[in-house]
């Protein structure tokens, strides 16, 4: 169990109704610095929806969040990302028919105020070499001429991390980076996270629970949008109610 | 002036239940298909030639009604089996072929048509007093056609098996085919239908606005804000959305120009998208 | 990765050249073909602002005919009944379209895909009846007729009224604006704009502010539109409400999608072609549309990314096998 | 290239006046990109002197098509006529023709493209005020006449005539003011004091309201102005805004819109309150069984009656010649094609024109360009006897506007559907005074 420091996000109380359907219940969730928590939860359990909430992409029915001392609650997208906030989707989600250079460049420019339309956009040198070390911390250096469209799939959910990483985030959120690989294309992923994310501060939503197992450093369960239990690994393993309405039905 | 109002707003509902009915196979096509179909205008406009011949051939009305959206309805198979068929998850570039269709079946009209408006006589002549003066039952009768096709439409999609491939085709593509749902039939049949509904419409208007090849130019515009403002796919919502613009037009236009008039239904349609991009009865 | 160096030197020679060229021209093609060749490089100027809001930022806008007719009409009607000088009208050409880009952008930018078409032929269909209508300020559908006073800029001064004149002034200002859209498109702000084209939602999470890029995309694309129309009127020395209906921007769309959407050199290329063919073939039928229609559809047929789309994978197809 | 396709276009007319089949075919073959050799030109027998170019505009697409294949027939008729007869001065005389498309832009393209590519000599054509407005700066420029087809923009021959075309544009048929004045009465003093315009929104319904109305007004009427759009499908919006005193409804509408005013007047019972007055433009080249028994009563202005038997009798032989020669029958009909009904009284213009250019040449010997003012001057001092070029009786040209004016005719709608004619009413009725003076120009 990492040490008790400062606090990065902070839930709470937060709800989130569809139309008469609660979604989010009540949910108090708090991040510390360098922390990777892991959402988990059977399906519908209201994970994304959590995370719609925290990067803005929904606005909550009520509570409050705060990243940091500041709240956030309701703020838009662009605004959390600058804030510091970057986010990954279930669904691979890269511009697609751009470059993989051009994907990372993108990201890093997305850090500067001012869009000169006057000046080419390669001759910015402090973001071409951002760009350049965010290709190597990801190992696309020899494709990064590729489009991305044409890489593997495993490499575009890699990519998308990347391209969050190159916004330079306090917290990352990453929804399902294992959705669509094969067990073995998933350690590799794995391994590579090791690496890219290291001393991150992080919330995964994620469904392959060895994954889960290998990278978190506290586990909350979602189950009906709220929160059922909350602690580390070994303990959530152990958890009774957890077993029974979460990896007993997963696992059945 | 409450009489004027009366007819007004009678002849908005009346009205607006015509303009549902042209916007119907549009709603078909566009809002199931999701393909921007310009040249639904020129099938409006070819049933209408179509049963004009017919009907100088028999002198019936209701066969021309009866055989112009067949005919429309084979050509439509023959366009989606054709063009559409190989392009149709491309949606701009449906945009252009279709353009390019509808530019060119209204040259082949002119050509063989003439350039003159031609007429189809009402098959009902009867009218009825309205205050001080006379409202043509023919309106009241393509109103009720109209309601009749709405609900036809609705029990089709919701009750048969093709309108509940439909509606999977629409939901999802790739589940549909997952479940075994022929899409590439349901997307003929779905055109066809659309085409088919054009003609009938078609058929059904001239007689209130003449036959002449330009005739679905500026009608397909209207439709397409009719479609959109509703909510696409959405039946009932296309039907509020047409008799609110007529409602708008005609009664506006008797307290201010009909210019303002058609600009204040045009504002509301903008409000409406704004406010309700998902259409009026949309979730 | 982004245009090489060696790549756009290659560029600049090209583009060099053909305007050398076109330069030259009116010294060995007669009138009319300088008139032809004005009033394309105008369509092009529409067509490739068109494909800024298109092809880059992907937004289908059928509002460009509005900003069009509005800076065709800003000529016209002041240099008719305010008696300004070219000069200005031509500049405010540009930036009244702007404010009412401004404008119509605000709410329509709000919108996505089928929704923000249609709020967009809204808009132009609304400004076409008020041109319609209005007929003591715009003419209505006949229009008003004017004739320029002289361009001048310091001692230099153009005659529009002299066919030589109005070709190299439009050419310049073409020209120009062509090079402003490329620098635009290779500066971060173009990079925004493609970004926010290819995956928005991606653009917004690594906090980029879509809409807002959107609304400056759809400015600077009704403002060159409008220079468009003030060019094109001052070509005709003519407006007319005509101008404000939305096949005008229909126009702009197919000349885009058969050049090629997302390249600057498609556009023009398209407008090339389709005009060309159009001239061509009504020196033997009336019907023109006919052709054009047909031609069309077997156009989008055969080549759905337009002729740079063709070459480019004949070129591809090409490298591979070899 | 140009001369080749020129060649063809009227060499194809002397052989054979062609008809609407031969348009479609010659079309069809275009869009088929089969090659031309069909049209392989006929030997020059004209000697050395370069034809006369003669540029044609019409609307032949998109809008108001009715108008235009008869204008372009009629057109394309007389011109064949003329060179079949020798020419002028001994040259013929060459057509170069374009589609509007009811577009004002497109057509000052094309307009141009007559003057700088064709190299014509003078242009005639269209019945679209915007098209001939939007040639106005290059006639001006290029010191061009232009012959108007049936554009009734009164203002075309107004006050600012100088400063619009600076004399180059030459009328000879009626526009809207000239209808006022030669009609307002008999509607005044026959159908009814109160009236009401329901007229299309854009100039030509606007000036029709004015210049009639303000006449009834003037002499103690009553009127009430309604405005549409000029594409109005439903017009029972508008129809019931008619006040309830109301005695003649004047519409004016093109096209379908045209056919829908009429039709849904009758359709909300509107007819038996009032009478209904319009000018022929309203349906014409739509004939009256189009319009269906909803026609019949409405009264209408005509410049040159559709039916034979309509005419005076001493017309009737110049008459019957103009309509052989231009396909027509005596009802109104194409010949061989009993559904489409002539432009009558619009596409005489179209015949005169050729014959005024005939004489005017003749007058003022003009060979080329530089004498286009004498060659103007001399065509608008013509007064035209009735005979087999002037069908429509004398036809006076007026020096100081360049306008002509020729005999009105009322009539009303039988009910076996045919426009008979209730009253002539002689030119000098429909003269007002000169707005302009283009006399003194050089």
């Amino acid at each position: 169990m990492p040490e008790k420091n400062e606090i990065i996000l902070e839930l709470k109380e937060v709800n989130k109704s569809f139309g008469g359907l609660l979604a989010v219940n009540k949910v108090n969730l708090s991040v510390s610095k360098g922390e990777l928590r892991a959402l988990i939860g059977p399906n519908g359990a209201g994970k994304t929806t959590l995370l719609n909430l925290i990067n803005g992409t929904l606005s909550v029915s009520g509570g409050h969040i705060f990243f940091k001392t500041k709240e956030i609650t309701n703020l838009s997208p662009h605004r959390i990302s600058h804030i510091g906030i970057a986010r990954t989707l279930q669904i691979t989600s890269l511009f697609s028919g751009l470059t993989v250079y051009e994907n990372i460049w993108t990201a890093v420019q997305s850090r500067k105020k001012f869009f000169n339309p006057f000046i080419r956009a390669f001759k910015w040198q402090d973001v071409k070499e951002k760009t350049e070390s965010m290709l190597d911390l990801t190992g696309f250096k020899d494709k990064a001429h590729l489009v991305c469209s044409e890489l593997s799939y495993g490499d575009q959910r890699i990519l998308e991390m990347g391209i969050a990483l190159s916004t330079e985030p306090t917290l990352l959120l990453l929804d399902e980076p294992t959705a669509g690989l094969n067990s073995q294309e998933s350690m590799v992923l794995v391994k590579k996270m090791r690496g890219m994310l290291s001393g991150q501060t992080i919330v995964l939503v994620e469904h392959d629970m060895g994954v889960v197992m290998e990278l978190a450093d506290n586990i909350s369960v979602l189950h009906y949008g709220s929160i059922l239990a909350e602690g580390p690994p070994d303990e959530i393993k152990e958890n009774e109610e957890v077993k029974k309405v979460y990896l007993g039905s997963e696992h059945a | 002036m409450v009489s004027n109002l009366a007819v007004a707003i009678l002849n908005g509902i009346v009205w607006g239940l015509i303009m549902a009915l042209i916007a119907l196979g549009l709603n078909m096509i566009f809002g199931l298909l999701h393909i921007i179909n310009m040249a639904h205008g020129a099938l409006y406009m070819l049933g209408a030639v179509v049963a004009w011949y017919v009907i100088e051939l028999t002198g019936n009305f209701w066969i021309g009604l009866m055989v112009a959206p067949l005919c429309v309805g084979f050509i439509g198979l023959i366009i989606e089996r054709g063009l559409i068929r190989t392009i149709e998850d491309k949606p701009i570039i449906t945009i252009i072929c279709t353009f390019g269709l509808m530019l060119a079946v209204q040259q082949l009209v002119l050509m063989i048509f003439g350039g003159s408006p031609r007429r189809i006589s009402p098959p009902i002549a009867y009218r009825f007093p309205l205050f001080e003066l006379q409202y043509p039952a023919m309106r009241i009768m393509i109103a009720l056609i109209s309601i009749a096709m709405m609900i036809g439409l609705w029990i089709f999609l919701r009750k048969t098996k093709y309108g509940l491939w439909m509606r999977a085709v629409v939901q999802d593509r790739e589940m549909a085919v997952a479940l075994g749902i022929p899409v590439t039939k349901v997307y003929m049949w779905t055109f066809v239908l659309g085409s088919a509904l054009a003609a009938f419409s078609g058929v059904l208007a001239a007689p209130i606005v003449s036959v002449e090849f330009m005739m679905g130019r500026e009608v397909l515009i209207m439709a397409f804000i009719i479609v959109i403002v509703g909510g696409m796919g959405n039946l009932e919502g296309s039907v509020i959305a047409a008799i609110m613009i007529s409602l708008i037009q005609g009664v506006g236009a008797l307290f201010v120009p009909p210019s303002i008039a058609t600009v204040f239904a045009l504002a509301f349609m903008i409000i409406v998208l704004l406010f309700r991009p998902q259409g009026l009865f949309g979730e | 990765m982004f245009i090489q160096k060696g790549k756009s030197f290659g560029f600049i020679l090209i583009f060099i050249l053909i305007l050398l060229l076109l330069t030259a021209l009116p010294f060995f093609v007669d009138l009319f073909y300088q008139t032809f060749l004005t009033e394309l490089f105008v369509w092009i100027l529409f067509a490739i602002s068109f494909d800024l809001i298109f092809g880059y930022t992907g937004l289908l806008s059928f509002g460009q005919a509005l900003f069009f007719g509005l800076g065709g009409y800003t000529v016209t009607i002041l240099i008719r009944k305010f008696g300004l000088n070219t000069e200005l009208s031509l500049f405010l050409s540009i930036i009244i379209p702007i404010l009412f880009a401004w404008f119509v952008g605000f709410f329509s930018v709000k919108l996505t895909g089928i929704h923000f078409v249609i709020i967009t032929i809204i808009f132009a269909i609304i400004g076409n009846i008020i041109g319609d209508t209005w007929t003591s300020f715009t003419g209505g559908a006949d229009g008003l007729t004017f004739s320029p006073p002289p361009f001048r800029l310091g001692l230099f001064q153009i005659d529009l009224t002299d066919i030589k004149g109005n070709y190299y002034f439009v050419l310049a200002i073409v020209a120009i604006s062509f090079l402003f859209l490329r620098r635009m498109i290779q500066s971060p702000l173009g990079k925004i704009f493609i970004s926010i084209r290819e995956n928005e939602e991606r653009a917004r999470l690594i906090g980029y502010n879509v809409q807002r890029y959107k609304l400056i995309a759809f400015i600077i694309a009704g403002g060159l539109s409008g220079l468009a129309g003030g060019l094109y009127s001052l070509t005709l020395k003519y407006a007319s409400a005509g101008y404000l209906h939305w096949s005008v921007s229909g126009h702009a769309v197919v000349y885009t999608i058969v050049g090629g959407m997302g390249t600057l050199v498609g556009p023009a290329i398209g407008v090339g072609i389709v005009m060309s063919l159009e001239h061509y073939l009504i020196n033997f039928l009336q019907a023109t549309d006919l052709v054009v229609g047909i031609a069309l559809v077997f156009m989008v047929l055969v080549a759905p990314k337009g002729l740079v789309g063709l070459i480019q994978s004949i070129f591809k197809k090409g490298e591979t096998s070899a | 290239m140009e001369t080749k396709k020129t060649k063809k276009k009227v060499e194809g007319i002397l052989k054979k006046e062609i008809s609407r089949r031969d348009f479609i075919k010659t079309t069809a073959l275009g869009a088929a990109g089969l090659s031309l050799s069909s049209w392989a030109p006929v030997p020059f027998t004209y000697g050395a002197q370069p034809p006369i170019k003669i540029g044609m505009l019409n609307e032949y697409t998109v809008f108001a098509t009715e108008y235009g294949y008869w204008l372009g027939k009629v057109g394309r008729t007389a011109i064949a006529k003329i060179n079949a007869e020798g020419g002028i001065a001994g040259r013929k005389l060459e057509l170069h023709e374009y589609d509007t498309k009811a577009n004002p832009a497109w057509s000052a393209s094309m307009c141009r493209k007559m003057i700088l590519e064709d190299k014509v000599d003078l242009i005639m054509g269209s019945i679209h005020s915007g098209v001939h407005l939007a040639c106005f700066p290059l006639i001006k420029q290029y010191k061009i006449p232009l012959f108007s087809g049936g554009s009734m923009t009164y203002e075309f021959t107004g006050k600012d005539s100088l400063s619009l075309h600076g004399g180059y544009y030459i009328r000879n048929h009626s526009h809207a003011r000239s209808q006022a004045v030669a009609a307002w009465k008999f509607g005044f003093n026959n159908l009814g004091k109160k009236w009401t315009f329901l007229n299309a929104d854009y100039a030509w319904g606007h000036s029709l309201a004015r210049e009639f109305g303000s006449r009834v007004r003037a002499a103690g009427g009553k009127t009430q102005d309604i405005f549409a759009p000029p594409a109005t499908q439903d017009f029972i919006p508008f129809l019931q805004k008619v006040d309830p005193d109301t005695e003649v409804l004047f519409t004016a509408f093109l096209g379908s819109a045209g056919l829908g005013v009429l039709r849904q007047t009758v359709e909300v019972g509107l007819h038996k309150r009032l009478q209904r007055f319009t000018v022929i433009c309203t349906t014409e080249g739509i004939g009256q069984e189009v319009v269906g028994k909803e026609s019949i009563g409405a009264y209408y202005i005509e410049y040159h009656p559709r039916h034979l038997d309509q005419l005076p009798k001493e017309l009737h032989p110049y008459e019957i010649a103009y309509r052989k020669a231009c396909g027509v029958d005596k009802e109104g009909k194409e010949v061989g094609n009993p559904k489409v009904t002539i432009a009558g009284s619009h596409m005489y213009s179209m015949w005169i024109y050729p014959y005024m250019i005939k004489l005017g040449i003749e007058q003022s010997g003009w060979k080329d360009s530089k004498k286009n003012m004498d060659l103007i001057k001399a065509i608008c001092s013509l007064k035209l006897k009735a005979g087999p070029w002037c069908p429509v009786g004398d036809l006076v040209m007026r020096e100081e506007d360049h306008q002509g004016f020729n005999d009105f005719y009322i009539s009303r709608v039988e009910p076996d559907l045919k426009l008979k004619i209730l009253e002539i009413i002689p030119k000098e009725k429909a003269m007002y005074e000169p707005e302009t003076d283009l006399r003194k120009i050089v």
